[in-house]
C-alpha cells in the first residue's frame, strides 16, 4: 500500500526525548514527515486518555517516549508511566487492539529515525 | 532429608582412612550414607582443562544421579570435589540454555534440586555434636583449610573466604585448641605433588613451620590432597627444611573419631605415614 | 472569541528552504480564532520582535503563536516580548517547525502540510492558555548548615560574610570534623590546626553565626524558603555561660580510661572531657554513658572542683525551632572501623592501625604527642607498611568506587614518618597512585624520591603475627609478580571512605535522595553538584562523595554562592507552570473525593490535604491542595488523578486534549 | 372503526417477512442474546423470539434510536455550510414481535416530540415504521398495562395485532389504515379469520392501581421529602430504567468532529447528576430521592396534566433492568396508599 | 439467618448503629438492599446464596450517611471493599460495623483491624475457573478478541448502571461528566463505547474486588468482570499487589517498583 500514510502521533517528554528531537534536527537528520510531536513536561503527565483520543481521533501509531529511568528530571515520573503503560498494554492487547501500534521507549537524541523506521515497518 | 554420599576417587584410594573414619562416624552417629548410585570421576582440575563442558558434564550426571535417588543434598568429603559439583550446580541453575545442553550431553536430566555439602557444613549440621563426645580431644591444633573448601567465594559461600572459622569451632566442640595460626587458607602445592614435588615440598614445608612454630600438636584437615602434601611428602618436606616435623596431620573424622572413643584401627590411623602420637610431654591436656 | 496572532518565521532560510512558508501563513489565516498571520526572515531579530507587539496592541490579540524554531531556543524571548507589549507571557507560545519540521525533511507538500499541522496544534493549544502569574514565595534569609566540618565551616562562613544569619548545627561537642584530627595536610604539608582553628574561631565569633554543637536536626518541615526545622541540642550536663573553659574538671575527674573518639580510639579521656584543645565551643560535655554519677548516683567530683559551679547534672536535652530558608548539608564522611579485613588482623594486632589513628599518633595533640610510637608498646616502628586500597576499589567487599584521598594521605603518613623516624623504612602497597591535584602527583614523587618511601605496585594478601613481627605477605607485580614478605613493625590500612553513621536517616528527615553507599544524590552531576533534587537544600563536602579539603572547600563555597542567590531577591519568583486542584461552587466544592492516592504520586511531597468547611464550622470535605513551593510541575500527579481534579498550568487537560485533536484534523470547534 | 379480522400461518408470516425485505425494509423483532430477549435487526422469522414475556430494551429505537444525527456541518474559508438530513433516506421499518404495551408507547412518545414544537425527524420515523404486534399469551408479576389504560390484546397504536392461536395459526387484526396497506400488499397470505376466539388467549393481568388516583396522590406528595428518601434509599442512580423504558424521550445533544462534523442525538435520563446541573455549579436534584421523585412525577403526574396522556405503559422493563430491584409497581402502590 | 436478625435487633435497640443494610427479600424471589432502621424490622433480614450485590455501595451514597452510623451484613467482597475505600479515605475507621456472616453466625467486625484479620483468613485470588476464563482469551487470537469485544461494547447503551453499582465508583464528578474538554463523547457510539470501557477497566486497576456486581448490573448482559479480572491478574502478577487486603496499603498504580518489568520498552 505505497500510498498508504500512517499519521504517527509522538507524546515526548520536555527534556530528554524533546531535547533529542531538537539535536536530531541540528544534526539534519531525516524521518518521515508523517510523524508530529505533542510536548510534556514528563512522561508520568501523559494520561493513558490520551493515547485513546488519539486513536479515536484517527492516529495510526502512537510514540510515548521519555528519559530513561533514574535520568528524569522529577525523579520518579517516568517510573509511574512505565507502571500504567503495562497495565494499559496489557487492558489494549486483551480487547484485540494491536499494541504494536502504541510504541514505548526511553529516548535520547537517535531515536527519532529509529522510532519512524519502527512504526513505518509496522505500517 | 535424604543424604546421599560422594566418595571419589581418592576416598577409595589414597584417602581410604578419610573414608574409614567418616563412616564409621557416621555409623556412630547413627547418619547413614547411601552412595550415589553409579557415580563418576569429577573432573578434578584436570577436565576443565581439557574441556569445559566436560568439567559441566561429570558433576551434572553425579548430581542428575543423586536427585534421581531422591537425595535432598549430597555430602561431598573431597574439597575437589566439593569445589566441582558446587561450581556445576552454581552455572547450570544460573543459565537455563547450558543446563538443558549439558543435561543432553549426559543423558541425564539435572535439575539441581540436591544441595553440595562438604564435610565441616555435614557435621556442624549434625546436633548434638558435644554431647558424643567421650574423650576429648584436648590438643593444640592447626586448623588447615586449604584452598577449594572455602573458594570461589561466589559460589561455594562456606565461611569467609580469607580468614575462615568454621573447623575451629568444630574442633572446639570436640575439646581441641584451635590456634590462631597465619596459614590456614595457604596452598600446600595441591596438584604439583607429582610433577614438582620441589615446590610442594616448600608450600608445604611452611605450613607445618608455622604450625610447629605456633605450638600444634596436630595439623587438622578436610582434604585428601592436603592430607597427601602435608603428611605422605613428609620426607621431602624434611629433607628441603634440613629438619624434622614430627607433627601428626589428621582427618577431621578421624579426631572427632578419636573423641568419640572409637579404635585407632577403625579410623584407619595405622595408614598415616606419619605416625599419629602425641609425645606425653606437650601435651597441655595431660596434666588437669 | 480567541484573537490569535501567527508569526511564521524564515529563519534565514532554515525554515522556508523546505516549508512554503506563504502557504502556512495563508492557512493559518483560515484557522477559526486567528486574527492576524503573518511571516516574516527573522521573528527573533528586533523588527520581528516589534512585529508582533505592534500586532498585540493594534489588534488586541488574545494569544500568539510563532512558529519557528524549538521553544527550548526562544520562548523566553518571545514571552518577553509579549509582556513588554502588555499580553500575559503564557499566553504566547512557540510551533517548532524547525527542528521538528524543515530540517528533518526534505522540501515538498507533506513537509509544509506538517508544519501547518504544527501550527494548528498550538494554535488549539493557545486558546486554551490561561494569563498566569508568576509564583511568589516569600523566602526567610536565614540558612541552616548541618555538620561542622571544614564543607559546614566553609559555608557557614560565606553565607555569613554574604550578610545572611546562619545557623550552623554540629553533632560533635566541638566542630571541626575529620579535619582537626589530622596532623599536617597535602600537598602543602601545612598542620592542619594551624589553617583550621583560625576558621573555627572566626565561625564562633561571627555575628551572623549561631553555633549549636552536641545537638542533631530533629525534623524539617516546609519548603525552600520556608523550611522548620526543630533542632536537639543534647544536654551537656553543664551551663555554658558560666563555664569559662578552664579544665579543672576534667583533670579531676577520676574516670579516665574511656577511649577517646577523637583520638580514634588511640588516646584516653576522663568522663567529662574537651575534645581536643583547640575545641570550639571550649566547654567540657559528660559523657553520660561512662559517667560514675550517671552510672551509680555517686562522685561529682566536677561539681565540687568547678569554681564557678558551672556542672548541671539535671540538664535535659532542648528541642529548639527556627526557621530557615535554605539547609546546607555539609555531615562529611567517616572511614571504614569495622572487621573488614580479618586477613589483615585488623582488630586482631594492636599495631595494624588504620589512617585517622596514624594521623593521631603523628599529631602534636595526639596520644604519643606527636611521638612515632606504635600503640602495642609504644616503641618506635624500624619498618611500616601502609597498605593503599584498603576497602575501595573491591566489589568482593561492597565497595567498588575509589575513594579519592588514600592514595595523597598514604604518602603524606609515609613522609611524616620518614620525617620523624630518619632511619625508618616505610613501604607501600598499591595498586594505581590517583593524585590528580595541583602539586599533588610532585608531593608523591617527592615521597618516593627524596623520603625514600619504598613504593610496591601489588596487593597484600596477608599479614599475620611471627615473633614479634607482623609479616605482610604480598606480591611486587612489577617485578613478575615475585611473591615477598615484609617483617613490619607496624601496619597502616588506608581503609575506605565511607557515608557518616545516620547519613541515611537524615535523608530521610529532608527527603534528599542518596545513592547505594547512602552517600547524597546531587541534582545532576555534571552541572548542578552543589544542589539536590529538593529545591532549596545544597549539599557541600564528603557527605556527596569522598574527596579532599580544597574540593570540599569548593564546594562549600559554591552551596554558600547558592544560597546567597536564593536570599538575593526578597520573594522567591518560580514559574507559574505547577498543578493546581480545581475549586468548584458549592455543593460540589471541588470535584477531589479526597482519596490522595496522588499523594504517592508526587515525588516532591508537594500535594497537602485541606479541609473545606460550610459557614457553620461543620467539615463538609476534604480535599488535595498543592503546596506552589513544593511543586515542580511533573505533572505526575495530573495524569493519575482519576476524577482530573488536579491540572498543571501550562500543560492542562483542555490544551493537551485541544492539541491532540487539532494535530489529527479534528480541528477545534470553538469559532 | 371496528377492525378487520383475518388470520395467518406461521409459514405466511415467514414468508411476509422475507417480502419486507425484499422490499427493502428493515424488520426489527426480539431476539435471543445469551440468557436476555433483546430487539435486533432480524433477517428471517426463525431468528425471531415468541416464547418470552417481555424484551431487555423496547422497540423505541425503531423511532427514537440511541444515537442519531440531526444535521452535519462544513466549515470552508470561514463560511459554515449546514447539511440537513435527508428524510426521505430514512428507511422503512417494520417491528415485529412488539407487545400491545410498547405500540401503545408510541403514542406516548409522541406526545413528547410533537407536544408543541413538531420533531420532523421522528415523526418522519414513526411514518416509517410498521407495527406489527403480538399479544400477550403471558404476562410476570412486573406487568400492569391493565392499570394504566391497556391490555394484553390492546390494539391501541398496533398496525396489525396478531394473537397466537395455537397450532402455528394467528388471529391478525387490520387496525390502522397503514395494517390495512400493508395487508394490501401482502395480499394472500392473509387468510380469513373463522370465528377465532381471541380472549382465551390472552394472558391475565390484574388491575394494580388506578392512574387518577396516583396523579392526585403525587400532586400533594412534591416536598414528602421522606417518603422519597425512603423509597429512593436503594437507587443508586443509572439509567439503565429510562434507557429500557418504551416511554422515556429525554434526549441530550452533542456536536462531533471539529470544524466539520455532525450534531448527534442521543439518550438522556433524568437519573444522572449531569442531568439537571447548572453552569453555576446549582443543581436543583443534587439528591438520589429528588431525581427519583421526577420520575414518577413526570410519568404519573405531569405528562397527564400537560399532554393528557400517561407516560408509562405498565411493560414492567425498568423493574426487570434495575440492578438494584426498585420494584414501580411496589413504588406506586406505596404512593396510592400514602397518607398525605 | 436468625443470629444475624437477633444481632441486628440487638443493635438496633441498643442504638448502638441508626442503621442496618443488609438483604430482604425482593421481587421475584430475589434478594434485595433494606435498610432496618427499627429494631422489628429486623425480622426482614435474610442471608442465602441469592444475597450477592456488595451493599458497600451505600456507604458512599449521602442519604445513607446522613442516616449515621450503619451496621452493614458485609459479604468477603465487601470487606475487601470497605478496606479499599479505607486505603482511599472514605471511610474512617469505627465510622461502620461489618457483619461477616460466617456459616450460620455472624461475625461482628467493628474496626478495620478486626476487618484486616478476617479477611486475611480467606484466600481472594481468581479462582481456578476465571483463571482458565482469561486464560480462554489469551489463547484467542488478536482479531477474534477484537471482534468479541466490538460486538459486546456495540450493546452497550452508556446506561452507567456498572459504574452506579460499582462501590469503587464514588466520584462525585466522574469525568465521564467532564465536558471541559469532552473525554468521553455522550453518545453510545462504538468509539464512545470503547473510550467509556476502556477508562472505567484503568481506573479501577489496582483497586477492584472482584465482587462482580458491575456485570450483574448491566442491562444487555456485557461480561464486564473479565476486565477487571485481566487488570486484577495482571496487578498481581507483575506488581504482586492485591487490592482491598488492608486499611492502610499504597495503590499499585500510583507507587512504582525501580525494578518493574519493561520487556516492552526499547
Amino acid at each position: 500500500m505505497p500510498d498508504f500514510e500512517p499519521k504517527i502521533v509522538a507524546f515526548v517528554c520536555n527534556w530528554c526525548t524533546y531535547a533529542g528531537a531538537d539535536l536530531t534536527g541540528t544534526s539534519r537528520m531525516k524521518y518521515s514527515p508523517q510523524v508530529s510531536i505533542i510536548r510534556f513536561p514528563c512522561t508520568g503527565r501523559i494520561d493513558f486518555m490520551l493515547l485513546l483520543k488519539a486513536f479515536a481521533s484517527g492516529a495510526d501509531g502512537i510514540i510515548v517516549s521519555g528519559c530513561h529511568p533514574n535520568d528524569c528530571h522529577y525523579s520518579s515520573g517516568n517510573f509511574h508511566a512505565r507502571r500504567r503503560w503495562i497495565i494499559f498494554r496489557g487492558l489494549l492487547d486483551f480487547l484485540g487492539i494491536d499494541v504494536r501500534r502504541v510504541q514505548f521507549s526511553w529516548y535520547g537524541r537517535w531515536g527519532r529515525s529509529r522510532a519512524t523506521s519502527a512504526c513505518a515497518a509496522w505500517a | 532429608m535424604k543424604t546421599g554420599f560422594y566418595p571419589g576417587c581418592s576416598m577409595k584410594g589414597s584417602a581410604r582412612e578419610y573414608s574409614e573414619s567418616l563412616l564409621a562416624v557416621a555409623a556412630a552417629l547413627g547418619r547413614d550414607l547411601p552412595e550415589v548410585p553409579d557415580w563418576n570421576c569429577c573432573g578434578a582440575t584436570a577436565a576443565h582443562n581439557l574441556d569445559p563442558d566436560l568439567a559441566l558434564a561429570l558433576p551434572a550426571r553425579i548430581l542428575a544421579a543423586a536427585e534421581k535417588e531422591g537425595m535432598d543434598e549430597v555430602l561431598v568429603p573431597c574439597a575437589a570435589c566439593y569445589s566441582r559439583l558446587s561450581v556445576t550446580r552454581h552455572e547450570l541453575l544460573a543459565d537455563e540454555a547450558l543446563r538443558r545442553r549439558i543435561s543432553g550431553l549426559v543423558e541425564a536430566d539435572f535439575r539441581g534440586s540436591a544441595r553440595v555439602l562438604n564435610i565441616i557444613e555435614w557435621l556442624a549440621a549434625i546436633p548434638g555434636l558435644e554431647g558424643m563426645v567421650k574423650a576429648p580431644f584436648a590438643r593444640r591444633v592447626a586448623c588447615y583449610y586449604g584452598c577449594l573448601l572455602v573458594r570461589p567465594a561466589g559460589v561455594v559461600n562456606f565461611d569467609r573466604p580469607e580468614e575462615p572459622q568454621s573447623m575451629d569451632l568444630l574442633m572446639k566442640k570436640i575439646g581441641a585448641e584451635p590456634l590462631d595460626w597465619a596459614f590456614k587458607t595457604e596452598c600446600c602445592g595441591a596438584g604439583f605433588s607429582v610433577s614438582r614435588t620441589d615446590l610442594v615440598a616448600k608450600l608445604s614445608g611452611l605450613i607445618l613451620e608455622d604450625a610447629v612454630a605456633r605450638g600444634a600438636e596436630a595439623v587438622i584437615v578436610a582434604c585428601p590432597m592436603c592430607h597427601l602434601n602435608l603428611d605422605m611428602r613428609r620426607p621431602n618436606i624434611e629433607r628441603r627444611a634440613g629438619k624434622k616435623y614430627h607433627i601428626p596431620v589428621i582427618y577431621i573424622t578421624q579426631a572427632l573419631g578419636l573423641a568419640m572413643g572409637l579404635p585407632a584401627k577403625k579410623l584407619g590411623l595405622q595408614r598415616h605415614k606419619v605416625a599419629v602420637k602425641f609425645p606425653a610431654a606437650n601435651s597441655a591436656a595431660k596434666d588437669i | 472569541m480567541a484573537r490569535i496572532g501567527v508569526f511564521i518565521c524564515h529563519c534565514g532560510e532554515n525554515i522556508s528552504a523546505t516549508v512554503d512558508v506563504g502557504k502556512v501563513a495563508e492557512a493559518a489565516a483560515r484557522i477559526p480564532g486567528v486574527a492576524h498571520s503573518v511571516d516574516y526572515k527573522y521573528m527573533c531579530s528586533d523588527p520581528g520582535q516589534q512585529m508582533v507587539q505592534n500586532a498585540i496592541r493594534e489588534k488586541n490579540l488574545t494569544g500568539v503563536v510563532v512558529a519557528a524554531c524549538s521553544p527550548r531556543m526562544h520562548e523566553p524571548t518571545f514571552r518577553r516580548a509579549c509582556a513588554a507589549a502588555g499580553l500575559n507571557p503564557f499566553l504566547c507560545e512557540m510551533a517548532n517547525i524547525r527542528e521538528h519540521c524543515s530540517w528533518v525533511h526534505e522540501k515538498g507538500d507533506a513537509t509544509t502540510e506538517k508544519a501547518i499541522d504544527i501550527v494548528r496544534t498550538l494554535v488549539a493549544k493557545v486558546k486554551k492558555n490561561k494569563a498566569l502569574q508568576p509564583i511568589k514565595v516569600p523566602v526567610t534569609k536565614v540558612a541552616m548548615v548541618i555538620g561542622g566540618g571544614i564543607a559546614g565551616i566553609q559555608a557557614s562562613l560565606d553565607i555569613a560574610n554574604a550578610g545572611h544569619r546562619v545557623i550552623l548545627v554540629e553533632r560533635e561537642p566541638s566542630i571541626g570534623g575529620h579535619m582537626s584530627q589530622l596532623s599536617e595536610t597535602f600537598p602543602t604539608l601545612d598542620c592542619s590546626q594551624c589553617i583550621l582553628t583560625p576558621r573555627m574561631v572566626e565561625v564562633a565569633q561571627h555575628a551572623n553565626i549561631t553555633l549549636h554543637t552536641y545537638s542533631e536536626l530533629e525534623s524539617l518541615e516546609g519548603f525552600i524558603g520556608n523550611f522548620k526545622a526543630r533542632i536537639r541540642k543534647k544536654a551537656r550536663s553543664l551551663d555554658e555561660k558560666l563555664c569559662t573553659g578552664c579544665g579543672l574538671c576534667a583533670q579531676k575527674c577520676p574516670t579516665r580510661r574511656i577511649a577517646s573518639e577523637f583520638d580514634a580510639g588511640l588516646g584516653l579521656r576522663p568522663a567529662i572531657y574537651v575534645p581536643f584543645p583547640q575545641a570550639v565551643p571550649n566547654k567540657p560535655v559528660i559523657d553520660r554513658e561512662h559517667c560514675t554519677y550517671y552510672l551509680k548516683g555517686k562522685c561529682r567530683l566536677c561539681e565540687k572542683v568547678c569554681p564557678t559551679q558551672a556542672i548541671r547534672f539535671d540538664q535535659e536535652d532542648e528541642i529548639v525551632e527556627v526557621d530557615v530558608g535554605a539547609v546546607v548539608l555539609a555531615t562529611g564522611f567517616d572511614i571504614k572501623h569495622s572487621d573488614f579485613f580479618p586477613e589483615y588482623g585488623y582488630g586482631k594486632h594492636k599495631d595494624v592501625i588504620d589512617g585517622l589513628q596514624f594521623e593521631r599518633l603523628a599529631s602534636a595533640s595526639g596520644p604519643t604527642l606527636g611521638e612515632m610510637r606504635r600503640p602495642s608498646d609504644g616503641k618506635v616502628p624500624e619498618t611500616v607498611v601502609f597498605v593503599a586500597c584498603a576497602g575501595s576499589r573491591d566489589p568482593a567487599k561492597g565497595i567498588e568506587y575509589c575513594s579519592k584521598i588514600c592514595c595523597m594521605y598514604t604518602a603524606k603518613h609515609a613522609m611524616l614518618y620518614k620525617h620523624k623516624v630518619h632511619h625508618g623504612k616505610p613501604y607501600v602497597f598499591y595498586m594505581d597512585i590517583r593524585a590528580g591535584g595541583k602539586m599533588y602527583e610532585e608531593f608523591v614523587r617527592r615521597a618516593m624520591e627524596e623520603d625514600g618511601v619504598q613504593y610496591v605496585r601489588g596487593r597484600v594478601s596477608r599479614i599475620f603475627e611471627r615473633n614479634g613481627k607482623l609479616v605482610v605477605k604480598g606480591a611486587d607485580t612489577l617485578l613478575g609478580a615475585r611473591p615477598m614478605e615484609i617483617e613490619a613493625d607496624m601496619v597502616v590500612l588506608a581503609t575506605a571512605g565511607v557515608a557518616q553513621a545516620g547519613a541515611e536517616e537524615l535523608a530521610q528527615k529532608l527527603h534528599v535522595s542518596y545513592d547505594a553507599h547512602k552517600f547524597y544524590a546531587e541534582a545532576h552531576p555534571k552541572l548542578r553538584p552543589v544542589e539536590t533534587n529538593t529545591a532549596g537544600i545544597f549539599l557541600a563536602g564528603a557527605c556527596q562523595a569522598p574527596k579532599d579539603i580544597p574540593e570540599s572547600v569548593a564546594q562549600a563555597s559554591g552551596a554558600a554562592a547558592k544560597v546567597a542567590a536564593l536570599f538575593s531577591q526578597a520573594e522567591l519568583v518560580r514559574e507559574p507552570l505547577i498543578a493546581v486542584v480545581d475549586r468548584q461552587a458549592p455543593p460540589l466544592y471541588s470535584s477531589c473525593v479526597g482519596c490522595f492516592l496522588c499523594q504517592s504520586a508526587c515525588p516532591y511531597q508537594a500535594i497537602e490535604k485541606e479541609e473545606i468547611r460550610g459557614r457553620d464550622g461543620q467539615l463538609l470535605k476534604t480535599v488535595a491542595k498543592v503546596n506552589p513551593g513544593l511543586c515542580q510541575g511533573c505533572g505526575t500527579c495530573v495524569a493519575f488523578c482519576r476524577t482530573k481534579s488536579i491540572d498543571i498550568q501550562g500543560f492542562s487537560h483542555e490544551q493537551v486534549h485541544a492539541e491532540v485533536l487539532a494535530l489529527l484534523n479534528r480541528g477545534d470547534r470553538d469559532a | 372503526m371496528e377492525s378487520e379480522k383475518r388470520s395467518i400461518e406461521r409459514g405466511a408470516l415467514s414468508r411476509l417477512v422475507e417480502q419486507w425485505l425484499s422490499q427493502g425494509k428493515r424488520v426489527l423483532a426480539p431476539m435471543h442474546s445469551g440468557d436476555k430477549v433483546d430487539f435486533a435487526w432480524v433477517t428471517s422469522l426463525d431468528d425471531v423470539s415468541l416464547d418470552h414475556v417481555q424484551t431487555v430494551q423496547s422497540p423505541k429505537t425503531a423511532v427514537f434510536p440511541r444515537v442519531e444525527e440531526l444535521f452535519s456541518f462544513r466549515s470552508a474559508d470561514g463560511r459554515v455550510e449546514v447539511r440537513e438530513r435527508d428524510l426521505g433516506a430514512l428507511p422503512e421499518i417494520v417491528v415485529l414481535g412488539l407487545r400491545p404495551c410498547d405500540a401503545a408507547a408510541m403514542a406516548a412518545l409522541g406526545a413528547i416530540f410533537n407536544w408543541d414544537a413538531p420533531d420532523r425527524l421522528f415523526s418522519a420515523r414513526l411514518a416509517r415504521t410498521t407495527l406489527v404486534t403480538i399479544a400477550c399469551s403471558r404476562a410476570d408479576e412486573h406487568c400492569f398495562c391493565t392499570s394504566v389504560g391497556g391490555g394484553p390484546g390492546a390494539v391501541a397504536g398496533s398496525d396489525i395485532l396478531l394473537t397466537d392461536m395455537g397450532q402455528g395459526a394467528y388471529l391478525a387484526e387490520i387496525v390502522s389504515a397503514k395494517g390495512r396497506e400493508a395487508a394490501r400488499a401482502a395480499g394472500p397470505l392473509f387468510a380469513p379469520a373463522p370465528g377465532m376466539d381471541k380472549e382465551s388467549r390472552l394472558a391475565t393481568v390484574a388491575k394494580a392501581f388506578s392512574p387518577d388516583a396516583i396523579a392526585a396522590a403525587l400532586e400533594r406528595m412534591f416536598d414528602a421529602g421522606g417518603f422519597w428518601e425512603e423509597q429512593s434509599r436503594r437507587c443508586v442512580g443509572c439509567g439503565a430504567c429510562a434507557y429500557v423504558c418504551p416511554t422515556c424521550a429525554c434526549f441530550d445533544i452533542q456536536d462531533e468532529g471539529g470544524i466539520s462534523g455532525q450534531r448527534l442525538r442521543c439518550w438522556d435520563s433524568c437519573g444522572f447528576g449531569l442531568f439537571t446541573l447548572h453552569t453555576s455549579g446549582h443543581n436543583p436534584r443534587w439528591l438520589q430521592s429528588q431525581r427519583w421523585r421526577q420520575r414518577l412525577m413526570h410519568k404519573f403526574a405531569y405528562m397527564p396534566e400537560r399532554q393528557q396522556a400517561l407516560g408509562c405503559v405498565g411493560c414492567g422493563r425498568c423493574s426487570r433492568a434495575c440492578p438494584v430491584d426498585m420494584n414501580i409497581l411496589e413504588h406506586l402502590r406505596a404512593v396510592a396508599e400514602a397518607k398525605p | 439467618m436468625n443470629a444475624l436478625r437477633e444481632k441486628a435487633r440487638e443493635l438496633l435497640a441498643a442504638k448502638t448503629v441508626q442503621v442496618v443494610i443488609g438483604y430482604g427479600r425482593g421481587s421475584g424471589g430475589s434478594a434485595r438492599a433494606v435498610f432496618m432502621r427499627a429494631p422489628a424490622q429486623a425480622a426482614e433480614l435474610i442471608f442465602d446464596a441469592t444475597c450477592l450485590q456488595n451493599l458497600a455501595v451505600y456507604l458512599m451514597k449521602p442519604e445513607v450517611r446522613k442516616l449515621g452510623k450503619a451496621a452493614l451484613v458485609a459479604t468477603p467482597a465487601a470487606l475487601r471493599t470497605i478496606l479499599q475505600l479505607a486505603a482511599e479515605n472514605q471511610v474512617a475507621d469505627n465510622s461502620l460495623l461489618a457483619l461477616a456472616p460466617v456459616g450460620e453466625d455472624i461475625m461482628p467486625l467493628a474496626t478495620f483491624a478486626a476487618i484486616e484479620a478476617h479477611v486475611a483468613a480467606a484466600d481472594h485470588d481468581l479462582s481456578a475457573a476465571e483463571g482458565a476464563e482469561l486464560g480462554k482469551f489469551a489463547a484467542m487470537g488478536l482479531e477474534e478478541r477484537r471482534r468479541f469485544w466490538e460486538e459486546q461494547f456495540s450493546r452497550c447503551l452508556k446506561c452507567y448502571a456498572c459504574r452506579a453499582a460499582c462501590p469503587l465508583c464514588y466520584c462525585t464528578r466522574c469525568t465521564v461528566e467532564c465536558n471541559q474538554p469532552q473525554w468521553i463523547p455522550v453518545p453510545a457510539h462504538d468509539l464512545g463505547n470503547l473510550e467509556w470501557n476502556v477508562m472505567r477497566a484503568m481506573h479501577l486497576a489496582g483497586r477492584c474486588v472482584n465482587c462482580g456486581d458491575c456485570s450483574r448490573a448491566c442491562p444487555v448482559g456485557i461480561p464486564l468482570y473479565l476486565l477487571n479480572q485481566k487488570l486484577i491478574s495482571d496487578v498481581s502478577s507483575v506488581f504482586q499487589a492485591r487490592s482491598g487486603m488492608a486499611a492502610r496499603s499504597d495503590n499499585a498504580m500510583s507507587t512504582f517498583k525501580p525494578n518493574d518489568p519493561e520487556d516492552f520498552i526499547r
